[in-house]
């Protein structure tokens, strides 16, 4: 792993009103690495992510991504560099088929945008790495269908999909795996689990086992705090994460 | 020609068409106590509304002179569509008769053979007005009017005869209907005599107010014509009696044209006539006695030109005929309103004219050929 | 300018705002809690309107009339709802505006077939003449019984919509049909009462207003077009924020008429002063409107994230 | 996609050979019917891509129609003529003004959108009522007309058909082939959902006023065409109830689809120009139309001819 | 309690349940497996009365709903935790527990805003929050709370624990065991099989729209042959 971190984090805040939703993180993403970010409900993981992906601004602090401050830039900007999420809620096009949906993200990635004659379908190369994601979704054969058509799980799986479309150097997934059965969800941690070493991930999730089989790093959020970050078996053992979060009970299948 | 063809446009849809009904209405009424004829031809009038719309009349007034190819265009109640719409005929040789809208740059500058104007000069109220004020020695006068061109002229009117001091203006937004800011300023500027211009429901509203705010003990309103004629007392009601207004019309002229109209009008619509309707009906008649003149030769436009400006006809309103520009020249009355002696109000004519044979102060703009 | 008029001015201000509250808050409910764009609401008014100046004549009594028409308006606002709009809450808001365009077209001419252009509608004797409210100044006693009239209904909308479960459960229709249907709660039902609710204060502020201005066909969309800025600066679904929102662009829009062509007189050359006076007086609450919008771009009282 | 071609060559073979049938049955009158027709048809279509397209609802648009009619208007009053000049002079001017007004008002979203630009259009059209140099609120009437390269006078009413014609034809290309582009589909994707399209790298606000600057500038140039139609503009034009009625037509015919804003215009105009002559209810019968449209069209009228030749609309 | 009987539905033109077959006694918990995607969701719906059966029937306490209105069936005394959790955005979470409290069939301890409070602390804190401003997880304490407040004869739960903490989820397990003890019925969607194992009397798994097993906890916890065949594992 490199010295210099991917995202580093320093200092942000968040308040809504009375809450501080984040409070002085401090978190460091290395290149490739898979960093989980755990924490009980409403310590304010999303609104982290939000924060770095710029859908929200800071109160104060500062975000640097690969070598730069990017605190104040504009949410697409962050994404053409490399920096991408997914949502919680899922949120898809509703006129778009499910390839479209990965043609289009690539396009995204790719700029120019403002080109408003020639036909994107025409842009063969472009779609045929549209289809090759596809397969790797595991939605080959629903390439023309639309969102509505989707169950959840799909609908979830395609969310995914977008934000590792263009290449991006690091992902943010927000509880990917929520809402999959078990083969999906299954599918899911071995596509992130591909990732590692060529895209950097941090990940969001409830699913425990999921974390502790995947992640490099753990960092642990709690009232909108870092509490902890280090290695699984570390954070597995801290007792302050066991009594604020994992519970002594056993999550099994 | 075997039919005299007439296009007919007028607002007749929406907040202000009462005003186009009438002069529709009067027009229709002279159509048919002829017999369906004008000057012995078989009269075809094409009705049509612009429902307030310049756009609107522009298209209809193309429609009328393109398609259906008419001897005359008439109706249009607001000088701003008349405005817009007059280049269709003008442009295609037709000639206008303007039963209502007379504006001062017609009258002016922009004079045209082919419009006639057969009401009464934009300004010509508001002046009657302002020499009544001179004749009651009243000394301070606040001014209301909407914020349009007409408006502005009608102020301009009043102001070229009223001796006195004018202490307050208000240009109103053009439709508007509450006047409560207005008649606040109103009442703290206390002038003797409150002049409002204001056309329609515009009046109506203004009139009802003023009278619910109190301020009729203290400020005497003087109005125009037309905002204290039939179609304003009804809504308003008893307030109305006792104001004076001034008109070049009134129901009770003795003139035997008139007491026809007025009860053949009744008769037909059982309702009062306003100044519209007999401005409608006197529209009707002037072409009546052109087509007669002119032994119903109407491809001789010019002939036609002729009978129009020497005006053979008993109006309605007495003794009236055309200016070199084509205005009337005729005189303006005082009228006052009082009770019919059937429980309804209606309006009275004082007998001396207050402005004789006026004409209008534009006709020497106006370099009208022959 | 003596203090007098400056609270004559006010008290006007307030009166355009009340009836402008009436409107919007209707309108705000439909709209906000029902998400439904509703451009017939002024249709609506107007219906009111027509419908008390009838009742009036028949019966003699304005009081009867007014409550006639009130009671007559919300049923026809549930009638209308029941069997045309409710098939369009499901739809986009695209859908909805040309619907209750159409109704619009349908109701103005409509209501000209069965009653004509315009109907007299005069205020009752007793309350025709002015008061004094203070000495040195009357006021018109209709305008004052439009203040009381908005201020109460102003407060019982309020405690309605916030305060009891009622609301809360409208709410949460509006925010998910679907689920609040599977809660339990005959969403259908509710929305029709909301909307008899809303066509009932329409047709309050047609019999308050109607004397004072005119009972005519097309009387309902200049004014609806008021009552959707005051919705917009109040904060769409808000009551509260209506309330506020009307009171602000009465006074805003009296303002303009007045104490700015005042100020404008003193301060501009007089044909300066006359462009710009009545240009500025029509644009006023327009002005007023994007500038909230820029700063507050959810209204006064947001009720939605 | 052959039989929707096919379709639409058919269209503009019958549009190119109306004036000739008119003429043939001496109803020349109508050609200025067609023109208006085709003038609104491109207004239409220009909100279609704004708001069918890119989702932004707006109630102002108008405002735009009546600032190129009278640039065009003033441009004529003050004796220019040459049709260049006058594009140039509409496109810079709706250009700038939209630009504004989009810089504004897209950082508002939905009902606030509509709001914001009904705000605009409304100060634009008091503005044009206080112009006392050009007319005030009684409007500009202008007596010539736009001369095109050539020596073709916009007076000859077939000349300012068949300008208007082609002018149509190329917004349609234009918006047929957007639709499909790169931007297109960014524009659709932002409609869809702005957040999300955000997220993945399209620049939203970039995007959003390019079609807003864009849409505005062809509204400019119809309304161009309509002031050298009438020979008049009036604030009028500018009015929110214009903008109204643009929009009404873009639903009739169908949001989103490439034949909505033609297909809403023509159904309207239509309409009103037929049933006008026949009652003065006329707006009572073409509001039973579009509600039966809204119930049983979900799609408009485009839509609807779409499913009855069995395929899918772009919706 | 509940049964369903040869219940065929589905969206538009594509058919998702064919034939489905479901029965719950009264205070039996019923646990509903199978892959993303096979119609588990669908079935709840269709149970709700949120979309229309083509054929098939559904009886909850001896009366057939599967004609009935959403509220009307839910007002028979069923409650949804509904997949995504579909909390209101516009009310605050105590208007969620006012608003559409029941008595309903509650027992000896109906449920009441105070006592979903005390089950859920993290609630409490944010009680005058809007439902929109929750977090992923504290919307899903609000889901549940919300169902339980009707104080329902058979709740039904459609992953209802996605997107909660271990601990929280621990807890609303708990939380089941006790509405179970209460005699509610219950049909529960979950994806961590064991623990469903450890809640549930019997389950059912469901393939393409056909329920293709049956059996009890026992059953199905024996048999791993079952769990590699249609749950993927
Ligand atoms: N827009 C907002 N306004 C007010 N409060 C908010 C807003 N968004 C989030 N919050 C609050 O901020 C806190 C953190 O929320 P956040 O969504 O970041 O939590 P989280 O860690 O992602 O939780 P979960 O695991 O349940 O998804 C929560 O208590 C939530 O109620
Ligand atoms: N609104 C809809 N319109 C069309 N098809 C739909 C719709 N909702 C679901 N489907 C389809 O119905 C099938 C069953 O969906 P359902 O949501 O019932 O599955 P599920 O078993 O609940 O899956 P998951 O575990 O992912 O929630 C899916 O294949 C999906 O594509
Ligand atoms: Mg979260
Ligand atoms: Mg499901």
């Amino acid at each position: 792993m490199t010295h210099v971190p991917l995202l580093q984090v320093t200092g942000l805040n968040k308040r809504f009103g009375g809450l501080q939703a984040t409070d002085r993180v401090d978190l460091q993403v290395a290149a490739g690495e898979i960093h989980a970010l755990i924490g009980p409900n409403g310590a304010g993981k999303t609104t982290l992510v939000a924060q770095i992906a710029g859908q929200l601004a800071s109160d104060s602090g500062t975000v640097h991504f690969d070598g730069s401050d990017i605190t104040r830039m504009a949410t697409h900007l962050r994404a053409r560099r490399g920096l991408v999420r997914s949502f919680q809620v899922t949120r898809l096009f509703k006129s778009m088929t499910v390839l479209e949906h990965l043609a289009l993200a690539l396009q995204a990635a790719g700029g120019r945008t403002f080109s408003a004659w020639r036909p994107v379908r025409a842009d063969t190369a472009l779609f045929g790495r549209a289809e090759g994601l596809l397969a790797r979704l595991g939605l080959a054969d629903k390439s023309g269908w639309g969102i509505e058509q989707l169950s959840h799980g799909e609908q979830r799986a395609l969310e995914v999909g977008m934000a590792l479309a263009g290449s991006p150097k690091l992902v943010l997934l927000d509880e990917p795996l929520a809402g999959m059965g078990l083969q999906e969800s299954e599918a899911m941690s071995s596509l992130i689990d591909g990732l590692r070493g060529e895209v950097a991930v941090l990940l969001i999730e409830h699913d425990v086992d999921a974390v502790f089989r995947l992640a490099d790093t753990v960092s642990v959020l709690v009232n909108g705090h870092v509490v902890a970050s280090g290695r699984p078996e570390d954070v597995r053992r801290d007792s302050a994460v066991v009594d604020a979060y994992l519970g002594t009970g056993q999550e099994a299948q | 020609a075997d039919k005299v063809k007439i296009g007919f446009v007028s607002t007749l849809s929406g907040p202000s068409s009462a005003l186009g009904v009438d002069i529709r209405d009067g027009f229709l009424l002279s159509v048919k106590l002829h017999g369906g004829k004008l000057g012995g031809l078989p009269a075809e009038v094409l009705v049509s509304d612009d429902q307030f719309k310049p756009e609107v009349a522009r298209q209809l007034f193309e429609r009328n002179v393109k398609r259906d190819h008419v001897d005359f265009m008439t109706g249009v109640v607001f000088s701003n569509i008349m405005l817009a719409a007059l280049p269709e005929a003008i442009d295609n040789k037709t000639i206008y008769l303007s039963p209502n809208a007379a504006p001062s740059s017609m009258a002016g500058k922009d004079c045209n053979p082919l419009f006639f104007a057969v009401s009464w000069p934009n300004d010509a109220y508001h002046e009657a007005a302002g020499a009544f004020a001179n004749q009651r020695g009243l000394k301070s006068v606040y001014l209301v009017a909407p914020n349009y061109q007409a408006g502005k002229d009608s102020l301009a009117g009043f102001k070229r005869t009223f001796k006195g001091q004018v202490i307050g203006e208000n240009y109103t937004k053009l439709g508007q209907l509450d006047y409560a800011a207005e008649l606040a300023e109103i009442r703290a500027a206390k002038p003797q005599v409150l002049y409002a211009f204001l056309p329609g429901g515009m009046g109506i509203n203004f009139i009802k107010q003023f009278v619910g705010a109190g301020l009729g003990k203290e400020t005497m309103l003087l109005l125009p014509g037309f905002s204290a004629d039939q179609d304003v007392i009804g809504p308003v009601g008893p307030a109305m009696a006792g104001l004076f207004n001034t008109a070049h019309w009134s129901p009770d002229f003795a003139n035997p044209a008139n007491q026809r109209f007025v009860a053949e009008f009744q008769k037909e619509y059982k309702r009062m006539p306003t100044l519209y309707a007999s401005q409608g009906y006197d529209t009707a008649e002037l072409i009546n006695a052109a087509v007669r003149d002119t032994k119903g030769k109407l491809e001789d436009q010019e002939a036609v030109r002729r009978a129009l400006r020497s005006a053979k006809f008993d109006s309605v309103r007495g003794p009236f005929r055309f200016n070199k520009n084509q205005y009337p020249i005729q005189s303006y009355y005082v009228r006052t309103i009082g009770s019919d002696g059937k429980g309804g109000l209606v309006n009275k004519s004082f007998n001396e004219p207050i402005l004789k044979d006026h004409g209008d102060a534009y006709v020497q703009q106006c370099m009208m050929p022959k | 300018m003596s203090g007098l008029l400056v609270f004559e001015q006010a008290l006007n201000g307030f009166q355009l705002g009340f009836m402008l509250f009436l409107l919007a808050a209707g309108l705000t409910l439909v709209f906000g809690v029902m998400d439904m764009i509703n451009l017939a609401h002024g249709s609506l008014y107007m219906v009111g309107a027509f419908l008390a100046a009838w009742l009036t004549r028949v019966s003699g009594s304005f009081l009867l009339g007014a409550l006639g028409a009130v009671l007559l308006t919300a049923l026809f606002g549930m009638l209308l709802e029941s069997s045309l709009l409710r098939t369009l809450y499901a739809r986009d808001h695209l859908s909805q505006v040309l619907a209750t365009f159409a109704l619009i077209l349908i109701l103005n001419d409509g209501v000209k077939m069965v009653f004509g252009n315009d109907l007299p509608l005069s205020v009752p004797a007793a309350l025709d003449g002015p008061v004094q409210i203070l000495p040195g100044l009357v006021y018109s006693s209709w305008r004052l019984l439009i203040i009381g009239v908005g201020l109460v209904i102003a407060l019982l909308l309020y405690l309605l919509v916030q305060k009891t479960r009622i609301g809360a459960l409208v709410r949460a229709g509006a925010a998910n049909r679907e689920m609040s249907s599977a809660m339990g709660v005959n969403v259908g039902r509710l929305f029709t009462l909301v909307f008899g609710l809303g066509a009932a204060l329409c047709a309050v502020a047609g019999s308050l207003l109607g004397p004072l201005l005119a009972v005519q066909v097309g009387m309902g969309e200049n004014i609806l077009i008021l009552a959707f800025v005051v919705v917009v600066i109040g904060g769409i679904g808000s009551i509260r924020g209506a309330l506020i929102g009307a009171l602000l662009v009465g006074t805003v829009d009296t303002l303009g008429r007045t104490l700015l062509q005042q100020l404008l007189r003193d301060a501009l050359p007089p044909q300066w002063a006359s462009a710009a006076g009545p240009a500025l007086a029509s644009i006023s609450v327009y002005l007023l409107m994007v500038v909230m919008l820029v700063f507050r771009p959810q209204g006064l009282f947001p009720v939605r994230s | 996609m052959t039989a929707a071609r096919a379709a639409a060559i058919g269209a503009l073979l019958a549009a190119l050979a109306l004036p000739w049938a008119l003429q043939a049955a001496g109803a020349d009158f109508y050609l200025g019917v067609a023109s208006r027709i085709l003038i609104y048809a491109v207004a239409a279509t220009s909100l279609n891509l704004l708001l069918g397209y890119g989702g932004m609802i707006s109630l102002g648009h108008a405002a735009f129609f009546g600032l190129g009619a009278y640039a065009s208007a003033i441009l004529l009053s003050e004796g220019v003529r040459s049709a260049p000049v006058h594009l140039l002079v509409i496109a810079v001017a709706v250009g700038v003004v939209a630009l504004a007004i989009g810089a504004v008002s897209l950082r508002t979203r939905g009902v606030y959108f509509i709001m914001i630009t009904l705000a605009f259009a409304q100060m634009l059209f008091y503005l044009a009522n206080s112009m006392k140099g050009y007319g005030g609120d009684e409007g500009l009437a202008v007596r010539t007309r736009v001369l095109l390269p050539g020596g073709f006078d916009l007076h000859q009413p077939a000349t300012l058909y068949y300008c208007a014609l082609a002018v149509l034809v190329l917004v349609m290309l234009l918006l047929h082939r957007f639709s499909g582009s790169r931007f297109g589909r960014a524009v659709q994707a932002l409609r869809d959902d702005e957040v999300r399209a955000e997220a993945i790298g399209l620049p939203v606000f970039a995007s959003k006023l390019v079609v807003f600057v864009v849409a505005g500038v062809l509204c400019g140039v119809a309304g161009g065409l309509s002031a050298n139609l009438q020979g008049y503009v009036s604030p009028n034009l500018l009015h929110w109830t214009q903008s109204g009625t643009l929009l009404v037509m873009v639903i009739l015919g169908g949001v989103g689809t490439l034949w909505g804003g033609v297909l809403g215009a023509v159904a309207l105009l239509l309409m009103q120009e037929l049933l006008s002559a026949h009652t003065e209810y006329h707006e009572f019968w073409i509001g039973w139309v579009l509600l039966a449209v809204v119930l049983f069209a979900r799609h408009g009228l485009g839509g609807a001819l779409a499913s009855l030749a069995g395929r899918r609309t772009a919706r | 309690m509940l049964q369903v009987r040869g219940l065929c539905c589905g969206y538009g033109r594509s058919q998702v349940l064919f034939g489905m077959d479901l029965d719950i006694g009264p205070g039996e918990i019923v646990g509903l497996l199978g892959r993303n995607g096979m119609g588990k969701t669908t079935l709840v719906r269709s149970v709700m009365g949120l979309i229309r059966p083509t054929a098939g029937e559904i009886v909850f306490g001896g009366r057939p709903i599967g004609a009935m209105a959403p509220h009307r069936v839910a007002r028979q005394g069923i409650a949804l935790v509904p997949e995504g959790r579909q909390v209101f955005g516009n009310l605050s979470v105590l208007e969620h527990l006012t608003a559409f409290r029941r008595a309903g069939a509650g027992g000896a301890q109906p449920w009441t805003p105070e006592r979903l409070f005390e089950l859920f602390p993290r609630l409490a804190e944010r009680r005058s929050h809007m439902g929109g401003q929750l977090s992923g997880g504290e919307q899903q304490m609000l889901a549940i709370a919300r169902a339980l407040v009707t104080n329902p004869q058979l709740l039904i739960l459609d992953e209802a624990t996605e997107g909660l903490a271990p601990l929280v989820r621990e807890e609303v397990w708990k939380v089941l065991a006790r509405v179970r003890q209460a005699g509610h019925a219950m049909l529960v969607i979950d994806k961590y099989v064991q623990r469903l194992i450890g809640v549930a009397d019997r389950h059912v798994i469901i393939e393409k729209g056909r329920p293709v097993w049956s059996g009890t906890s026992q059953q199905l916890d024996a048999d791993r042959g079952l769990w590699a065949r249609y749950l993927g594992l």
